[in-house]
């Protein structure tokens, strides 16, 4: 690759470089009391993948937008294959070559998997009567060719986040893209599916096309990228050879500042009374028997493969999902959760991982997000909702996670989508919960705020409270647990302590075939050792 | 509304999963059809000699074609998460026009039935351009052509029924091609069918589920939803027009002051049919069995003679009912 | 339900309203006379005047059913005649009420002219505001016969006995009191000279009362068409100068009678004119309007 | 629609982007307001000795009591994204029931209105029911319960008018405690006030949005949404019996026929002022705006003595711009 004597100078390599895909200069785009991109510049090279880093609502999307005509630049030069580049809607930059991943899902739900890819190029007679079986041979000959076991008349609806996932990079793929960005296609995808993503752009990659990829997760960057750019409150940073990048300075370069990223959980205080015990947890389908406990102030890992239900174990146990079978005991008297509002009320709450379909409100304010689960409890009278408090305690909450936005007023859907996630979070952390489940919860946040929300965490458990926190992220979970609990196909197939656990433990238990009953009453026993007190000490 | 996406709905689709969505609309029509059955199985027990008669079945099917026409159009728009509150009013103004055309101007009856039924696809059209281009609200705009669409009515009519002299122009309702069936059946028979192709078959049926799916994806997509949303709103009124010729051929002349309320019941057999107010779904045989559940109800209670003022009580409650069924399965997945 | 007592006869009346008193008083005269020669009567109506798909299928389904003999109010005389045929077909014999059908099957028809009736109103109206000012009409229907031929008769009547009047552009209020109060309003304060208004039924009348009442007017002539509980205290009360009323108990009883005289293939009258009668504070007491009145 | 996340709406939001929904409303509601001022002025002009009296005010004021108070009640259901069909009958069966209460049982007038309003919140509490727990669309549950209200009415009026006797209750409307103004405008300035309290200071209110904004995610966010929604169909159950009592007191009489149509109109109140029919966002001053000029609008008509059919027209073109005017500001960042 020849890239290094170009990135002596990378903001200014000259214009008309045979070897420049893509050629951004001086970029600004505003929004109402937000300037997203100010004198931004970015080059993408023939043949490379660029990763594209920086905060939480540093740019990125934004830059990406107007690459790909959704939004209209307010200013700057934008070159494409030595050419002028103007677009105009995201369809025309789509047949230019020009194929983009969006950070959040854009599907249609109640259409199958084949119809999304092709919705707007269906093969058609007279472009008018649909042709069923030729669309779904095509969708599948696609889905075989990216090696993605979808089933292209499965409606998309029925998917979950990572497949839909899937399908968003199978409709970018499908056009024959010169340049192809990706805005963190992996923020929902765990080590696998995130291997076979990566296969899938190496193969895409050729001496004549490109890859921009955006990414929080710094440790895949090294795997993928050839070159990084940093970018900070939408400006150009620096861009460097991948080889030539440590983690350390990109992410000093990200944020400004150096940040320490701490190693493995802060060791539990053993010999904690069980607060929560789940027993033989069943959720048809996809939940089979859950089997686990929660110690107070433990931060209890849940961990697993795409499918392997731990969302559905989390929601079951909530009740947000119908039980078939199983024993929930709550500070040691069984208690059944008739709804999500029944267990706020009781002192758990649920953080889901899809936040924007069940999440957010998103025409709704900051503020309106964020105080919604402790209205109840924090900021009313008999009835009357005390604005200023919430006003104040959202303030402060969004100070603390550095949700960047103008005001609290501002609303969530013109949030970046790090942002958006940290309000979900504070809306939790507002509320006054004992036992705190965290599904995905750094879904899109930057690894500087992922620090932080981790330090959060743990000062959570070691206030007393008891976290489960679902993850596909397993340095993640490693980082953070003091426990983790394995699922696989609905089971929850072992139980390992801090010391024991490790990436290769883990992958064993969540692709542990079902013998599940079995390992998990080993793994009970092993574990009594790990932490005096388990289940059956926990009932007195 | 349409918020409803993704994982919850994941959730309660639990069951036809893998099965995609044919399926599903199959599975939700045949509830629909088996309460429809069922209704008619009770009344059968309740009248046998009478109820189930060829004789009755043709006076049901005939009483279902002008609500079955504008909820065949109806369902269009309401798949887009559109509403058409103007169907029963512009119904009303298209028979005046065809009023208009073939008494007054003496038009040849197969023109004026074909201009009629064109003036309700342009009243369709300017509901679209109000919906898709001014971007108004689709029960604010429909509402407000409702009322414009019946005020025309009774200004062009000079607020008198406009009275058919062609026995030509009747033959279209009360004729009968295939003998004891009437026209009007056949007319609505065609009418589902072409719709039924138009929703599955065919792009505007597509485009008409993914703008109702999720408006701002398809516009990413490349679709283009003004133009579309447009076309799905004069099919709507194509529609209407239709219907408008059918009352009026029935009635015998164009009336111009009725139709207000027929847009509740087009919506109501509908949404009885299966297809959801907040869109991206829509099933035309469903609609059909809505139509007919609503028509086949109200011709039982008053062959069984019900005293008028329980008979709106029972059609409201069998209404509720019906619905339930075809709810039954969505919760079966859901709590709360 | 259906025929189950096989030897009582059947008749069924397919009528333009329910909901509205005065189809309630044709439905209590109809339900005496069926009662007296217990005979089963069933008594249906559209919710509204301009349902007239609604009242033909109401007709039709009532033809399915087979009753012994048929009485209908058209709301459009010529929409009926397909069903009507169907059920002279099945020897059905058909009474016309309370407005006649363009149609020779009808072996009778029981109405009330209502042009006449309303000429009468009109020219009580002259009289009662001296021959001059304005004048109001508020109908209850803008199409159908009972509605237009009111309107215009009452007008005709205005034209013939108080020629210097000057008569307002009718307005139209459903029937429904409020909708007709909130029009009556609007037409007291936007016309200074206006001296009398006439409401073309009795759900028109009480909503010109109420708004007349409301506007703090107690100088206008109001006129009402059929009679109800609050219009004959109205008018026995001075604040209305009267009404004309039909006779929809009288009709509703000569209707069943007429059908049931047609089942015995026995003679009857081909036009039956039930009558009006205009009444006010004065002949309030009479027996004649006593009789005629319902509540 | 509530998906109108992606870019383009983004951009369409630029104007109100960081002044946030107070200010956005605020904004919504000063256009209505404008279009009210504009009706007026025009009116004034058109009619300047009549129209702009203080007569002729009241006027206008009194023809708005009953729908501005169905639209109150519909104001909260439609910000959940549900709707309320049933308001019209419902409210006739409260009337009824107010006859009952003080004319046959002979309960004190107090008394009976209290038992009538309350009795409204018993119908808004079963419409909750179905579209809470049984997870009906409010469209179809209350549609049925429109069909069934209009029913039970005649049902239990046994189809003829209630009279009142005590002139305590038509005091109630016609009366006035401040003088020239009557108590029925009275009546309507507190439920409004009453109303705006609820929708903007209080939990009700919050929730009332939060599950019109996306239900799932109130749902997990802790919100008890069956319970909620259940309160928030009470609380327009509430107003319809309260209309209905206003509506009796006014006629001296329940009258069990009416209310037919006035849904859409108080529909129509609640969206021209602004509330979003899909939900998540509702404003208590524009519904009274919107609800204004429906009135003005209709008296103003009349005033000038416009033939009916024309009125029509009018009205529905004048909505059509009111709204369009309202959009405007949203459509002028609007990008592709
Ligand atoms: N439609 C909009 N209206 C107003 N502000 C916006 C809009 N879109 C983005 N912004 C603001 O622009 C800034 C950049 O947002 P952007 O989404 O590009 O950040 P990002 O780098 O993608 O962050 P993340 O890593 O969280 O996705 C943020 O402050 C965001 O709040
Ligand atoms: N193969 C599948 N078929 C249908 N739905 C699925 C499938 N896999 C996941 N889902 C849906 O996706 C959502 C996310 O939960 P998932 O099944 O992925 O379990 P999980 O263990 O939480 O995995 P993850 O959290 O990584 O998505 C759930 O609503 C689930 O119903
Ligand atoms: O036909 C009319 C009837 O005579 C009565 O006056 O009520 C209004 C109309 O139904
Ligand atoms: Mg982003
Ligand atoms: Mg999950």
């Amino acid at each position: 690759m020849t890239l290094e004597e170009h990135d002596a100078d990378p903001g200014h390599g000259g214009g008309a470089d045979p070897e420049l895909l893509l050629e951004v200069r001086g970029a600004v785009k505003k929004f109402p009391g937000v300037r997203a991109l100010s004198q931004m510049d970015l080059d993408l090279r023939a043949g490379e993948v660029l990763a594209l880093v920086g905060e939480n609502g540093a740019g990125k999307s934004t830059l990406m937008k107007l690459l790909a005509g959704v939004y209209s630049p307010d200013a700057g030069t934008y070159r494409y294959l030595g050419r002028p580049l103007t677009v105009n809607g995201p369809r025309d930059a789509a047949e230019q070559g020009l194929a983009i991943i969006h950070q959040e899902l854009n599907l249609m739900s109640t259409l199958t998997v084949a119809e999304n890819i092709y919705l707007g190029r269906e093969p058609a007679v007279a472009r008018f009567l649909t042709r069923p079986t030729r669309l779904r041979a095509q969708a599948q000959e696609l889905l075989d060719r990216l090696g993605m076991n979808l089933d292209p008349m499965a409606e998309v609806s029925t998917l979950s986040v990572a497949q839909q996932q899937m399908v968003e990079i199978a409709k970018a793929l499908s056009y024959d893209a010169r340049v192809l960005i990706m805005d963190e296609p992996t923020a929902a995808l765990n080590e696998r599916e995130t291997e076979s993503l990566h296969e899938l752009i190496r193969r895409f990659i050729t001496p004549t096309t490109g890859v921009i990829y955006i990414s929080h997760r710094m440790e895949e960057l090294r795997r993928i990228a050839d070159r990084v750019q940093v970018i900070r409150d939408g400006e150009y940073v620096d861009s460097l050879p991948m080889a030539e990048a440590t983690l350390e300075d990109v992410i000093t370069k990200m944020v400004g500042r150096s940040v320490d990223t701490g190693t493995g959980p802060r060791d539990v205080r053993t010999g904690r009374p069980v607060i929560l015990e789940v027993h033989g947890l069943r959720s048809e389908p996809r939940v089979k028997e859950a089997t686990f406990d929660l110690h107070e102030g433990e931060i209890l890992g849940l961990a697993g493969l795409m499918g392997a239900g731990r969302t559905e174990t989390a929601r079951a146990l909530i009740g947000s999902l119908p039980r078939q079978a199983g024993t929930v005991s709550y500070r040691g008297r069984p208690v059944q959760f008739r709804s999500p509002a029944h267990a706020a009320r009781l002192g758990i709450g649920y953080l889901s991982e899809d936040r924007k379909q069940l999440g957010l409100l998103l025409d709704h304010s900051v503020q309106r997000n964020m105080e919604l689960s402790a209205l109840s409890d924090r900021f009313q009278t008999a009835g009357f909702v005390q604005d200023r408090a919430s006003h104040d305690a959202v303030v402060d909450q969004s100070r603390q996670l550095r949700v960047k936005t103008p005001d609290v007023a501002q609303l969530v859907k013109n949030l970046s989508g790090g942002t958006q996630q940290k309000v979900v979070i504070g809306r939790w952390l507002l509320k006054d919960c004992d036992v705190l489940i965290f599904d995905e919860p750094t879904r899109g946040i930057d690894v500087g705020a992922k620090e932080e929300i981790y330090e959060l965490i743990d000062e959570l458990a070691a206030a007393g409270k008891s976290i489960i926190m679902i993850s596909s992220d397993l340095p993640e979970v490693l980082r953070m647990s003091h426990r983790i609990a394995v699922m696989s196909e609905g089971r929850i197939t072992g139980v390992l302590g801090a010391a024991e656990a490790d990436q290769e433990s883990i992958m064993a238990l969540a692709t542990a075939e079902t013998e599940a009953a079995v390992s998990t009453d080993v793994t009970r026993d092993e574990r009594t050792d790990s932490i005096p007190t388990d289940d059956r000490t926990g009932e007195q | 509304m349409s918020t409803t996406t993704t994982a919850t709905a994941a959730d309660q689709e639990r069951q036809s999963a893998r099965r995609g969505p044919s399926w599903r609309s199959r599975l939700q029509q045949m509830l629909a059809a088996g309460t429809l059955v069922l209704i008619f199985i009770a009344f059968s027990i309740a009248s046998p000699e009478i109820f189930p008669t060829w004789g009755n079945i043709v006076t049901i099917l005939y009483s279902t074609v002008v609500i079955g026409l504008l909820a065949l159009g109806a369902t269009f728009v309401i798949t887009t998460a559109g509403i058409d509150l103007s169907v029963g009013t512009a119904m009303a103004l298209c028979a005046v026009m065809s009023g208009l055309f073939i008494v007054n101007w003496g038009l040849p009856v197969p023109v004026g039935i074909l201009l009629a039924i064109l003036f309700g696809g342009l009243v369709g059209l300017v509901n679209g351009i109000n919906v898709a281009i001014l971007d108004l609200p689709p029960f604010i705009a429909t509402l407000a052509m409702m009322m414009v669409a019946g005020g025309l009515a009774l200004v062009f009519s000079g607020a008198a029924p406009i009275y058919f002299e062609a026995p030509s122009y009747m033959w279209v309702s009360t004729g009968s091609l295939i003998p004891s069936v009437p026209n009007a059946v056949l007319v609505l028979l065609v009418g589902a069918v072409i719709a039924a192709v138009l929703m599955s078959r065919t792009v505007l049926g597509r485009y008409t589920m993914a703008i109702g799916a999720n408006r701002e994806a398809a516009e990413l997509a490349g679709v283009g939803v003004t133009k579309w949303l447009m076309i799905v709103y004069t099919v709507g009124g194509l529609f209407t027009g239709l219907a408008g010729v059918m009352i009026s051929a029935r009635l015998g002349s164009a009336q111009p002051a009725t139709g207000m309320g027929y847009e509740l019941d087009a919506i109501a057999a509908v949404v009885i049919g299966g297809t959801s107010l907040s869109g991206g779904r829509g099933t035309i045989v469903g609609t059909m069995i809505g139509a007919l559940i609503i028509s086949t109800l109200t011709n039982g209670l008053q062959i069984l003679s019900i005293p008028q003022e329980w008979q709106d009580v029972l059609l409201g409650a069998v209404i509720l009912v019906a619905v339930f069924i075809d709810r039954l399965r969505k919760r079966s997945g859901r709590t709360s | 339900t259906g025929r189950s007592q096989e030897d009582a006869l059947h008749v069924a009346i397919v009528s333009k309203g329910f909901q509205q008193q005065f189809w309630q008083a044709v439905k209590k005269g109809a339900d005496a006379e069926a009662e007296a020669h217990d005979v089963v009567l069933t008594f249906e109506g559209p919710p509204t005047e301009t349902d007239i798909e609604a009242q033909i299928t109401m007709l039709q389904n009532t033809v399915t059913r087979h009753p012994d003999g048929l009485a209908l109010a058209a709301l459009d005389s010529r929409a009926a005649a397909r069903a009507l045929q169907e059920a002279q077909a099945k020897g059905i014999p058909i009474v016309a009420f309370d407005s006649g059908v363009e149609s020779d099957i009808p072996v009778s028809t029981v109405a009330t002219d209502n042009a006449a009736a309303a000429r009468e109103a009109g020219k009580h109206m002259a009289e009662l505001v001296g021959g001059e000012g304005q004048v109001g009409v508020i109908a209850h229907d803008q199409v159908s016969l009972s509605g237009t031929d009111r309107r215009d008769g009452f007008i005709a009547g205005i034209e013939e006995f108080g020629p210097q009047i000057e008569l307002l552009p009718t307005q139209y209020g459903e029937g429904d009191q409020a909708v007709t109060a909130n029009i009556a309003r609007a037409m007291v304060s936007a016309n200074p000279e206006l001296k009398g208004l006439f409401g073309t039924n009795e759900g028109s009348a009480i909503g010109i009362l109420r708004g007349v009442q409301e506007s703090g007017r107690d100088d206008l002539a109001v006129v009402g068409f059929d009679s109800g509980r609050a219009q004959v205290e109205a008018i026995r009360d001075g604040e209305m100068a009267g009404a004309v009323t039909q006779n929809p108990v009288a009709m509703g009883r000569i209707t069943v009678q007429t059908v049931l005289a047609a089942i015995r293939d026995a003679q009857v009258e081909p036009m039956i004119d039930t009558g009006f009668l205009w009444y006010d504070a004065d002949n309030l007491a009479s027996d004649e309007v006593q009789e005629a009145i319902y509540l």
